[in-house]
């Protein structure tokens, strides 16, 4: 089980929730699909692109990542610099 | 796949990573060989040259090219005829290229010529008849956010509202960051300080003007010289736009002079290519200073609201921030990276950051260094600045008693990994800068910043010639010395000397996609990949070693260059080196070579302090800088020189648009000042010399430790700086840059309060 | 269209070429000898990208018309190094680390030769200013102003 | 565009009369080739005035000094006879851009170029210069505030060229300064500038004072009122009175480089700076 938490503007995509409850995801890509599925909502903004943090280290497109047990995942506005 | 990574990285002993030796691009920078942007050629070379629009908001009737293309000497004319369809995502970008329906900046593209010569592509300009209908224009971000100011997009509706709104508007979108309940921490502050802060337009101002030269043969087959950040994305978004093959576009990245983030994106070279393509020559298009002011990425101005609650001993109890970014004609502000990172330095439990990314008449921003982040920070530091001020409480230990630690919730939302603010500060106060006695008129200002840093795609091939020295090729243009920590980091793994890797920067078609030169990420993305591109040369080596020997590999190690019997056997053979083995590759089964593709991610966030004192002359409103220190967290720095350089260089940057820096419009939505006499970077007696300290809080995620350092140099400055300058004359000064006039309007604005 | 010929010494050699009257000596450097080490950052005498010596002063070449050139002595990067061996001033910019990109370095390096040949033993606020047209975006200066008195320093012999 | 460089300056002026489209002068080219390269001017003609050798001089006269069109700022800094008589001036002209730009420009280019900010006309009206201007008629003389009178507008005829400036003998207990507004330390145009000259007597009264200002109107100020310090010994007093008159004689807009308050403002603090410099010059 993971707790996903949604950046402030993305929550009305995820019906308004702050955070998002996941089970048996071991995966980013996996994680990708069960938000889908849960939020439809969500679908456009994974497929357009999105950070992931899992303890607190920031992903971009890494489907494999692997994502522990209990860790901490948040979804942000995809990361870039200059 | 992650490499593995050991803990203790702190006691690991290195050979070369942390010495400073010489670049290997060193000779050809400083006797005029190296060739940068404009400095290419090809035989039948044609001058290309862009119209540009003179209006900031126009509805383009029609353009006639007839009597320029009669030009003798004229071999091809593009308009937004020549540029169709395209991928989604690219869209704006074609329409930045090239305008469209309607021109929405000052000096926006509207047609260009390939011509023989410079004077005759000059001439045709004048002949082409664009009919252009003046529409009103709005170029500040507060007018343009408002129901009734001119529109430049029929179809943008803001995006990130709850409810999405019916009528277009010129807010492109809304977002939002933070947790707690900040009106419940603001019932629990002693004090509450609130304040609004503006910032204008700055420019990368990188010395070397966009430039690249295109070649397309009637078969489609082409090849781009170009200064960029990125050629992979340089290719992708011609590509894109022409409707070409990947495969069918080689770009090579030239020496690039500087770039700072303005190199992101593409603006001429779209078009060098529509020219060659229709004029079957080689197409050179070389932007002129004007232009690159008008017409390239500028950063954002900005309009800011912090609100900060503390108590009595310096807790903050809730921080909320509203932010509103204009980003030039079309949407993409760094307002969401400017809203993330808005409390990064701080552990808060009410924190709230709102930001809007507006539209205006102005050219469309590119990346500027830690985009997005620099003028937040001005807005939050300030305030900081002031509460430590009304609590009487010294402005590090204020800090100190809020700074985030390790494991602590970030403002932006994840809990933070391994963190080295807390270690600036402390550096900071037992710096002999922080204690040193000021004079007349002079203020001290400190301030701290944050920069997430990137990883991303990246490959290296390293391939290893049978002389044992080494060819190392990194797909990510070398902006600030990267070459050089590429070979030291190669050299390090294989155990040879320094002189022996020479590295180089490959073109898009012999190594694979590379993310950009961006986002701090190089020396962290590159370094990476070159590890594991050596560590893969090594396993190859130490097998080439144990046929010879005919031993299993297993038992063979790699040590200090040389390939070791190891286990039973240890002791059993001389040791081979890296030349050895490299010489008898032809008879123990061909070329030895590593490589590595991969997405690196963790990219560890670092944090700066910077200290400033400042002299402020009271008759003149006349700011001096002088003293600065800045003290960052580079994780480790491969190169120490060149973290230097990138602490000096962000923070001289950061002074420039504190002072004095700004793109100044008039009242007929033209930029003013589109050159280095009137848009004022710093000059070299400007300054002093900048102190630096290299703190290293090595990144876990990193088997050395790094952490960008490119970026973060620039977030602290705008606030170290305002701070300083208020504490010197007396009055807090909310508005950038600190030009003479705002300054001396501020103190006497002061004085006649206080009579 | 007349083109002004011009007869001139460049690093030494005598050059003969023919430019249009509005071309500028920097246009003639690149786009007609090919001597690309002085750099157009701006065009305007601004930032000093494209500093040459004409007649043994110090100039920004984008202000000089290729014309005037005729019977002058100008001396670019090019001419710097004396074959292989670096100028002391190149050698100090590389040891200091005191260029990044690089797209300033053959104008600094060509001022600030002018300055120790004029005054061996600047002090830094005289580096400073001597170099106040020469714009540099990537290094704060320091390294740059470092690498001068370094130099000057082993040039006395110090 | 024809580039022509002519010898004499009969044959200069002759170039310019017979020419019939735009013709510029050319000496340093500090202006003229931004102005080319922006497209600000497209001249079919221009004349290159350093052929000519009597432009290059710098020659002793009446006590004073006849300055060279052609003569570069660096030049002039180089020539310790001008440096030691009008100290004011030659710094003025030293601020005129960078090193680079110091190798090439001229103070008869400067004011030529007839800029209301130009640095060194202010310094050069309060020191009481004069321009030689010949033409086909002749030569004739005029004081260098006379030159220009709004921006890029001058005196001269089209066929006309002023082929050096002079600076006259500094009384005795004289001395002059010239001090400008600029944001940064180098580099830029001046905001605000200020040029006094002014006599004392035996007894450290003032006896005559000339004050110029740039950048705070349409063409460089000479502010007769500067005349307030006559009778004076220059103290805190008379300083104060100078930096109202200053002011008070601004009518400056507001542009990119500084607003109208911040011009009469700084006129005044560097009208008073400058005159407690000249003042230590004149009392040697």
């Amino acid at each position: 089980m993971v707790e996903v938490q949604i950046w402030g503007s993305l929550q009305q995509a995820a019906d308004g929730r702050a955070t998002v409850e996941i089970a048996d995801v071991a995966t980013v890509k996996a994680l990708f699909s069960a938000l889908a599925e849960a939020h439809p909502g969500l679908a456009p903004h994974l497929e357009k692109g999105v950070s992931v943090s899992i303890d607190g280290q920031i992903f971009n497109d890494a489907w494999f990542e692997p994502i522990p047990d209990g860790s901490e995942v948040c979804i942000l506005p995809r990361i870039t610099g200059g | 796949m992650p490499l593995d990574v050991k803990p203790g990285l702190e006691a690991r002993k290195f050979k070369l990573v942390g010495t400073r030796p010489l670049r290997p691009d060193g000779i050809d920078k400083v006797t005029g060989r190296a060739r940068f942007g404009a400095d290419m050629s090809a035989p039948g070379m044609l001058v290309g040259r862009i119209l540009r629009s003179p209006h900031a908001h126009a509805r383009i009737r029609s353009i006639d090219v007839s009597k320029a293309a009669a030009l003798p000497g004229v071999k091809a004319i593009v308009t937004r005829d020549d540029f169709g369809d395209c991928p989604d995502d690219l869209v704006d970008i074609r329409d930045n290229v090239m305008a469209r329906e309607k021109a929405l900046y000052e000096g926006h593209a509207v047609a260009a010529v390939a011509a023989v010569s410079a004077s005759v592509a000059r001439q045709a300009l004048k002949l082409i008849e664009v009919d252009y209908e003046v529409l009103p224009h709005v170029t500040d971000v507060e007018k343009a956010a408002l129901p009734d100011a001119p529109l430049l997009h029929d179809d943008m509706v803001t995006q990130g509202l709850e409810e999405t709104p019916a009528k277009p508007s010129n807010i492109a979108s809304r977002c939002q960051f933070g947790h707690g309940d900040v009106d419940k921490g603001f019932a629990q502050a002693d004090l509450v300080v609130e304040r609004k802060f503006r910032t204008e337009a700055t420019h990368q101002g990188y010395i070397e003007p966009h430039a690249c030269l295109a070649t397309m043969a009637s078969d489609g087959q082409a090849d781009l010289w170009v200064c960029t950040q990125g050629h992979y994305y340089v290719r992708e978004a011609c590509a894109g736009l022409l409707g070409m093959d990947l495969s069918m576009l080689r770009v090579t990245a030239s020496e690039i002079g500087g770039g700072f983030g303005g190199k992101t994106t593409v603006f001429l070279e779209p078009v060098a290519l529509a020219l060659s393509r229709k004029s079957n020559r080689p197409v050179k298009l070389v932007m002129s200073r004007d232009e690159v002011f008008k017409a390239s990425g500028p950063t954002s101005s900005s309009s800011i609201w912090v609100k900060i609650g503390v108590t009595r001993d310096g807790r903050i109890t809730a921080a909320e921030a509203l932010i509103k970014f204009q980003g030039g004609a079309y949407a993409g502000s760094p307002i969401t990276l400017g809203a993330m990172s808005a409390f990064a330095c701080y552990a808060l439990e009410n924190v709230k950051s709102v930001g809007y990314d507006v539209v205006v008449n102005r050219p469309k921003q590119a990346s500027y260094r830690a985009p997005g982040a620099p003028m937040v920070a001005f807005a939050v530091e300030s305030v900081i600045d002031e509460i430590a001020g009304q609590l009487g409480m010294d402005p590090v230990d204020l800090r100190l008693v809020n700074a985030v630690n390790d494991g602590d919730k970030s403002s932006y939302g994840p809990k933070l990994p391994k963190v080295g603010l807390r270690q600036t500060l402390e550096a900071a106060k037992a710096h002999p800068h922080y204690t040193a006695p000021l004079g007349p008129n002079q203020g001290r200002g400190i301030a701290c910043g944050f920069w997430f840093n990137f990883g991303g795609q990246t490959c290296v091939s390293l391939n290893l010639n049978v002389d044992g020295t080494v060819a190392l090729a990194v797909g990510t243009p070398d902006i600030g010395g990267s070459r050089a920590s590429m070979s030291l980091i190669a050299a390090e793994e294989l155990g040879i000397p320094y002189e022996k890797v020479r590295c180089i920067v490959a073109d898009t078609s012999s190594l694979g996609h590379n993310d950009i030169t961006e986002g701090s990420r190089v020396t962290f993305s590159s370094g990476l990949a070159t590890i594991e591109a050596a560590r893969s040369c090594i396993q190859v080596l130490c097998a080439r070693a144990a046929r010879i020997w005919d031993i299993p590999p297993e038992a063979v190690v790699w040590e200090d260059g040389h390939a070791r019997p190891a286990g039973p056997n240890a002791g059993e053979f001389e040791p081979m080196s890296l030349a050895e083995i490299a010489r008898l590759a032809p008879k123990t089964g061909g070329p030895i070579a590593g490589h590595a593709e991969i997405n690196a991610g963790g990219a560890g966030v670092s944090f700066a302090t910077h200290l400033v004192d400042s002299e402020v002359d009271p008759e003149t409103g006349r700011v001096s800088i002088v003293r600065y220190t800045v003290i960052q967290d580079a994780g480790k720095a491969i190169h120490p020189a060149y973290v230097e350089g990138q602490y000096q260089g962000g923070a001289v940057q950061g002074i420039g648009w504190a002072l004095n820096e700004e793109y100044i419009y008039g009242e007929d939505g033209r930029l003013q000042n589109a050159g280095f006499l009137d848009y004022r970077i710093p000059v070299a007696s400007d300054l002093p010399m900048i102190d630096t300290v290299i703190v290293e809080v090595p990144n876990p995620r990193h088997p050395y430790g790094v952490r960008g350092v490119g970026e973060t140099s620039i977030v602290p400055p705008l606030a170290a700086i305002a701070n300083s300058v208020s504490a010197a004359a007396g009055v807090r000064l909310a508005e950038l840059p600190m030009s003479p006039p705002r300054v001396l309007a501020a103190i006497d604005g002061m004085k006649a309060a206080a009579e | 269209m007349s083109q002004v010929h011009v007869t001139t010494t460049i690093n030494g050699d005598e050059v003969e070429y023919l430019c249009e009257a509005e071309e500028t000596l920097l246009d003639v450097l690149r786009d007609r000898l090919g001597l690309t080490g002085a750099k157009e950052g701006c065009g305007s005498g601004d930032c000093g990208a494209c500093s040459v010596m004409l007649d043994g002063r110090l100039v920004c070449s984008c202000l000089v018309l290729g014309a005037e050139a005729q019977g002058s002595k100008v001396e670019t990067i090019e001419g710097m190094a004396a074959g292989e061996t670096l100028h002391p001033l190149q050698r100090k910019f590389i040891e200091h680390a005191a260029l990044q990109c690089g797209i300033c370095t053959p104008g600094f390096l060509v001022a600030a030769k002018a300055l120790l040949e004029r005054n061996p033993d600047p002090s830094e606020s005289e580096v400073r200013y001597w170099l106040a047209g020469n714009l540099c975006r990537c290094t704060g200066y320091d390294k740059i102003v470092r690498a001068v008195l370094d130099t000057a320093a082993e040039m006395r012999g110090a | 565009m024809r580039y022509e460089a002519p010898g004499t300056i009969e044959d200069a002026v002759g170039l310019l009369a017979a020419e019939k489209g735009l013709a510029r002068v050319l000496a340093g080219g500090t202006d003229l080739l931004v102005r080319l390269r922006s497209g600000h001017v497209e001249p079919d003609l221009v004349v290159d005035i350093k052929h000519i050798a009597a432009m290059h001089e710098i020659t002793a006269e009446d006590g004073g000094f006849r300055i060279g069109a052609a003569v570069s700022c660096a030049e002039l800094g180089e020539h310790p006879g001008v440096r030691k008589l009008w100290p004011g001036v030659v710094e003025a002209a030293e601020l005129i851009g960078s090193t680079q730009i110091q190798g090439r420009c001229t103070m008869v280019g400067n004011l030529c170029n007839a800029s209301p900010a130009a640095d060194s006309v202010p310094a050069m009206v309060a020191a009481g210069a004069t321009v030689r201007v010949v033409g086909p008629e002749g030569r004739r003389d005029v004081a260098v505030e006379d030159v220009s009178d709004a921006p890029g507008k001058t005196c001269l005829a089209r066929d006309e060229i002023v082929d050096s400036v002079f600076l006259p003998a500094r009384p005795a207990r004289s001395g002059d300064a010239y001090l400008r507004f600029i944001p940064r330390t180098e580099m830029d145009i001046a905001v605000v500038g200020a040029g006094v000259a002014l006599t004392l007597d035996g007894q450290g009264v003032c006896t005559a004072a000339r004050m110029a200002l740039g950048a705070v109107a349409e063409r460089v100020l000479l502010v007769p009122e500067a005349a307030a310090l006559v009778g004076t010994t220059v103290d805190e007093a008379a300083l104060g009175k100078l930096a109202a008159v200053a002011s008070a004689a601004c009518r400056p807009i507001d542009d990119k480089r500084g607003t109208r308050e911040f011009r009469i403002k700084v006129a005044g603090v560097l009208a008073r700076r400058a005159a407690l410099i000249a003042l230590e010059r004149a009392k040697g």
